[in-house]
């Protein structure tokens, strides 16, 4: 797979379009000895570095590209929760469409069950055959079979290893804002570790309602080996079952927090009464 | 038995519904529970998750939301964001076991005194039953 | 330009007139059937024989088909000419007898019996085809042609049978000169002869319109009609009206013009509908001709109306007795809740109304008679004066009897009774509700509405005439049900309201508005999203907040995911500190 | 576009977690957690995710000071050193050499340190060096 995607890569970096123009450059991993890092590959550069593995948020560097310089036109070569993270950036402006081509590859099998992935591969998929979708997280599964007490202390022990080092933020593609609420002294009290209201957690959880793409990216960096995703999958199966929202599905899909209730309805219990709006499940 | 358990109650109200009929019911007499602490915002749509769990984390037992009722919206929307804001966020109270009875969302008008007495009252007596959050969380 | 000599005088000629052109713009009297000026001549009827003398040879010629060369003498009344006209008339007569314009025609030139006998003496068509050159030169629908030869000749659809093709546009039977065409209404609606909706195609909308002008009716225009028929293409059918238009006003190709206008304020004064009192079977609306909304007995009664304003049934006679009933649609709450505030005082005017024109006694159903502005009560006493029998009680039921009257039940809360009243006609004085489309002016302008449909004023008792939404003011029954004096009144003060603004030059606005630290936005437009007055725009990539437009609820304070935006007077930092306040008292 | 990551280590500790540098035409755009590294992989805390917040930093000292009339004034390194020179042997002579301390920074590299261990146990004949970051 890595051989043709190089010799893709090779072929797009040298195609000129209707008007005689070439993308200035394809965002992807080069390998420099041990290191694999992100890069952006030219025309003309050796392609046998470029990588696929590890995996890292190129539509961050996309962005940070495409802000920076405001011709640029790019390639990116993406697995499918790299396409999804594009279409949560590109819906609030962090990523031109006009100015990206998304080269899909697919995830293979193993990975989609690492990551416990509903859709191991892009819709631009120009690579690979989609493997099957990944089983749900474990914790996930069960969760709905928790009480609140076992919930309350499973999270306890996993917050209290959190030593903020805002790595799940850093990393997130969809976390593009200039100033953090997490870092807002009014949410978010300094000087402590672990406060005994997760608010560090809560409201990032809250701001990735109708953005996380689940990437994973955020557990896999964390130091402290938090279960982040459990965190953030159980919003986004909360999300999709109330507003029927999955983030990263469709560019012009409005987020629905933002918008009326005309736009995007409720689909469970009457806005007009809201008690009547169902929890999800709890155990007892 | 010691003294029994009074909750904090942080009820943020709209200025333009809820906030007017809590006045109304005053200027009527009725009677509301004075664990009920009001903060005023412009709209329901101005309370933001962040300012439920910061009443959370100072202290307090149940936290009330209140608006117009849809369609009633002083701007004409505000209040369609915090019904799907809110249930979210009670999801997630959930989610991190904490009860999410704590937080409750409702509507009020301001020509509805005795539903905002009656809201108040009932609410708070939930909240008594749950019992303190500090409670709940040190466990 | 030509010169002709007519019966002796000499008269001037454009070179595309006919004789007869040159007759008809000077007084000169030719007797025709088969001409009408719409169209072009046809020489069938042959009446309008004159004769010509031309390079002194005279001539027998049909002046409809005739050019008015130079140097024509024309005769009109010689004797050949009357003779052969005579002859005519003569043939006309056998073959109609019994169709006035050709008795009268005749009769002038000295033929009182037919020469003829006639199989049919009921025959009405003189075959001069301006029937069908009509359907098919100007309408161009092609209903109707000649078929069969010589004696048989007849004109009609293909095969003399019914055809859909038909648009019943009816301009046949206005040009036919014998009446010999009749459109059959197979469903004949109410008063069908003397319907109470406009009556042609171009009409004066109403005695008073502002400005007086007629309007052509899409609907009905023959031409509109035939371009809706062929998908929108520019039909060249009919334009009668554009040909004979003498001033030159009409056009076709005229479409609705949108208007861009920057302004500073806007006074929304979009009224009501009539409600539909088919919604409530009860009062049997739609079942007999005879039951009648107010706003129908208003055109009924109307002197520029269908009967001159004479009120009367659909057989032309004067109705013996009429109901009226109040609060249709209105205080019900199987349609409208409130009051509809006009009914009551419209009703005591028809009720005036029909014992003035036409005696009959008058019994009106009503709730409460809410006779409230100045002088009303007053009129309330003079109706009741005039005879009228006022009934306390809903008017409940309207039946249509077989013998077509109509009976009323109701009860009457004075006599504790109920009461049963059969009339000839019954006025439904329905409600007034929102336009059906409201919600669209709602959205425009951010305006809120009320449960029941009108548009929300910024405060009922203190700011009535403004709504939520700065610079954007009501007048009228936009933002309730008003009579013409608070109507008047409310659409003043709206705009005085508007001209306050005006002579301010600058305007004040609340201090809770919110603002954008640009530093800190990335840009991406959730607030622009949530903003219900489009008081945030994407400034070079950045969210920016016009004040003026801004009402400060914060949405998109709570919105923004950056922190970036801050309602003035309600931040986060002043509802932390409420926050920890509260809980530190408490 | 000149768009770079440098692979590098973390200077503010000493667990060695590597990153890479991310810089566009020169500047310091961000830092990606080196993943194809054993120690870290992938992962850093706080003081590394910040590891470049200093670098552009307004009160980043880019030239040494000397304190002139209670003042701390702009210096050459040549005027710098000079001065340290001459006083650090007036003080050496006068009271020994354990009446000075050398205290290095944990932002230096091993190579730095080890010539200021160097220059401390060495030239100047103390034991008495150590450094900010006692982990």
């Amino acid at each position: 797979m890595i051989d043709e995607i190089r010799k893709i890569v090779a072929e797009r970096l040298n195609e000129t379009d209707d008007k005689g123009a070439r993308l200035d450059g394809m965002v992807a991993l080069r390998r420099t000895g041990p290191a694999v890092a992100p890069h952006v590959f030219v025309a003309g550069d050796d392609l046998s570095t470029l990588e696929i593995n590890p995996r890292y948020p190129l539509m961050t560097v996309v962005s940070r590209l495409h802000k920076r310089l405001p011709d640029i036109r790019l390639g990116v070569v993406a697995r499918g929760c790299d396409e999804r993270a594009y279409v949560e950036m590109a819906k609030r402006n962090q990523i031109d469409p006009e100015r990206l081509v998304i080269l899909g590859f697919a995830c293979t099998a193993e990975e989609a069950l690492e990551c416990y992935c509903a859709e191991p591969f892009p819709k631009n998929l120009v690579v690979g055959t989609p493997a099957a979708p990944g089983p749900q997280n474990p914790i996930v599964a069960k969760y709905d079979t928790m009480t609140l007490a076992e919930r309350r202390a499973f999270w306890k022990q996993q917050f209290v290893k959190c030593i903020k080092c805002y790595g799940c933020r850093n990393i997130c593609p969809e976390c593009f804002c200039e100033a953090c609420a997490m870092e807002d002294k009014a949410w978010v009290e300094p000087g402590f570790l672990a406060p005994p209201f997760p608010a560090f957690h809560l409201i990032r959880a809250m701001h990735m309602a109708s953005r996380c793409i689940a990437c994973r990216q955020c557990e896999h960096t964390c130091p402290a080996h938090i279960p982040l995703t459990v965190l953030y999958d159980l919003m986004r199966r909360d999300m999709e079952a109330l507003l029927g929202y999955v983030p990263g599905a469709d560019l012009a899909a409005l987020p629905p927090l933002s918008v009326t209730l005309e736009q995007t309805p409720l689909l469970l219990g009457d806005a007009h009464d809201p008690a009547t709006i169902p929890l999800a499940p709890i155990g007892r | 038995m010691g003294v029994e358990f009074e909750p904090k109650i942080v009820a943020f109200m709209c200025n333009w519904c809820t906030y007017a009929g809590a006045d109304n019911a005053g200027v009527a007499r009725m009677e509301s529970p004075s664990n009920v602490l009001p903060i005023r915002v412009m709209c329901s749509g101005r309370i933001s998750p962040e300012m439920v769990m910061r009443a959370f984390r100072a202290g307090a037992d149940g936290v009330l939301v209140m608006g117009c009722h849809i369609g009633d919206c002083h701007y004409s929307t505000g209040n369609h964001r915090s019904v799907k804001r809110m249930p979210l966020l009670r999801n997630l109270l959930a989610t991190v076991g904490v009860n999410p009875e704590r937080l409750e969302l409702t509507w009020v008008s301001a020509a509805e005194a005795p539903r905002f007495v009656q809201v108040t009252h009932s609410f708070t007596d939930k909240i008594r039953s749950l019992g303190p959050l500090s409670q709940e969380v040190a466990e | 330009m030509n010169k002709l000599i007519i019966d002796g005088a000499e008269y001037q000629a454009q070179d595309d007139q006919t004789i007869l052109d040159v007759c008809r713009q000077n007084g000169i009297e030719i007797p025709t059937l088969c001409y009408h000026p719409a169209m072009e001549p046809y020489g069938a009827c042959r009446l309008c024989t004159v004769e010509v003398i031309r390079h002194g040879w005279s001539n027998l010629h049909t002046a409809c088909t005739h050019p008015a060369w130079d140097g024509l003498e024309v005769k009109t009344q010689s004797p050949a000419v009357y003779d052969v006209r005579r002859t005519l008339m003569g043939l006309f007569l056998s073959r109609c007898p019994h169709v006035p314009v050709i008795q009268n025609l005749a009769r002038q030139y000295g033929v009182t019996e037919p020469p003829f006998a006639t199989d049919d003496p009921d025959q009405k068509c003189i075959l001069c085809g301006l029937c069908v050159r009509v359907c098919n030169d100007l309408v161009k629908a092609n209903v109707i042609n000649f078929s069969d030869r010589g004696i048989d000749r007849q004109v009609g659809p293909p095969f003399l049978e019914k055809t859909r093709d038909c648009i019943g546009c009816g301009a046949c039977t206005i040009v036919c000169p014998t009446g010999a065409i009749d459109i059959v209404l197979e469903e004949a609606g109410v008063y069908a002869e003397k319907p109470l909706g406009p009556t042609a195609a171009i009409y004066v909308p109403s005695l008073q319109a502002v400005p007086r002008v007629p309007v052509i009716d899409t609907d009905s225009c023959i031409r509109f009609r035939q371009q809706d028929r062929s998908n929108g293409k520019i039909a060249d059918a009919c334009g009668v009206c554009q040909t004979l238009c003498e001033a030159n006003a009409i056009d076709f190709d005229q479409q609705d013009e949108i208007l861009d206008l920057t302004v500073g304020s806007v006074i929304v004064a979009t009224g009501f509908e009539m409600w539909d009192p088919k919604k409530l079977s009860q009062y049997s609306y739609g079942r007999s001709p005879h039951i009648i909304t107010g706003m129908e007995f208003e055109r009924l009664s109307n002197a520029g109306g269908p009967t001159g304003g004479q009120i009367l049934l659909s057989d032309g006679s004067k109705p013996k007795r009429v109901a009226i009933i109040h609060c249709v649609g209105s205080r019900d709450h199987n349609a409208h809740a409130y009051c509809s505030r006009i009914c009551c005082m419209y009703s005591l005017k028809h009720a005036h109304l029909v014992r003035d024109k036409t005696g009959a006694e008058v019994y009106e159903f009503y709730m409460d008679m809410r006779a409230f502005g100045k002088g009303y009560e007053e009129f309330y006493e003079r109706v009741q004066e005039e005879g009228v029998t006022m009934v306390r009680g809903r008017g409940a039921v309207v039946d249509v009897l077989p013998n077509g009257k109509l009976r009323v039940k109701g009860e009457d809360a004075d006599l504790g009774k109920l009461l049963a009243v059969d009339v000839d006609m019954v006025v439904l004085s329905t409600a007034i509700e929102a336009p059906h489309d409201a919600d669209k002016i709602s959205a425009l302008f951010g305006l809120g509405r009320t449960a029941d449909g009108w548009f929300a004023e910024a405060h009922p008792k203190l700011r009535p005439v403004e709504t939520n939404t700065d610079g954007v003011f009501l007048a009228g029954c936009a933002q309730g049900p008003k009579d013409v004096p608070d109507t008047v009144a409310h659409a003043g003060a709206a705009s005085a309201a508007v001209l306050g603004l005006l002579d301010r030059g600058e305007v004040v606005i609340a201090p809770t508005v919110a603002e954008v630290n640009r530093d800190d936005c990335v840009g991406c437009g959730d607030c622009l999203l949530v903003c219900p007055y489009t008081a945030i725009t994407r400034v070079e990539g950045k969210a920016q907040i016009n004040a003026a437009l801004c009402k400060g609820c914060g949405t998109c304070v709570a919105t923004c995911p950056s922190g970036a935006i801050m309602a003035l007077h309600f931040t986060d930092d002043q509802i932390v500190a409420q926050i920890d306040g509260v809980l530190a008292w408490a | 576009m000149d768009y770079k990551n440098t692979l590098t280590t973390c200077i503010y500790c000493g667990c060695g977690c590597q990153m890479n540098i991310e810089t566009l035409d020169g500047q310091i755009i961000g830092v990606w957690p080196s993943k194809t590294q054993e120690i870290s992989q992938g992962k850093l805390c706080i003081k590394g995710w910040n590891v470049t917040s200093f670098s552009d930093h307004a009160d980043r000292l880019t030239t040494p000071l000397i304190r002139k009339n209670g003042e701390l004034v702009e210096a050459s390194w040549d005027e710098a050193l000079t001065l340290m020179a001459e006083r650090l042997g007036a003080i050496k002579t006068e009271s020994g050499p354990d009446s000075v301390a050398f205290l290095a920074s944990a932002k230096c590299t091993n190579e730095e340190n080890y010539l200021f261990n160097k220059l401390a146990r060495a030239v100047f004949n103390t034991n008495n060096i150590d450094h900010c970051a006692r982990l």
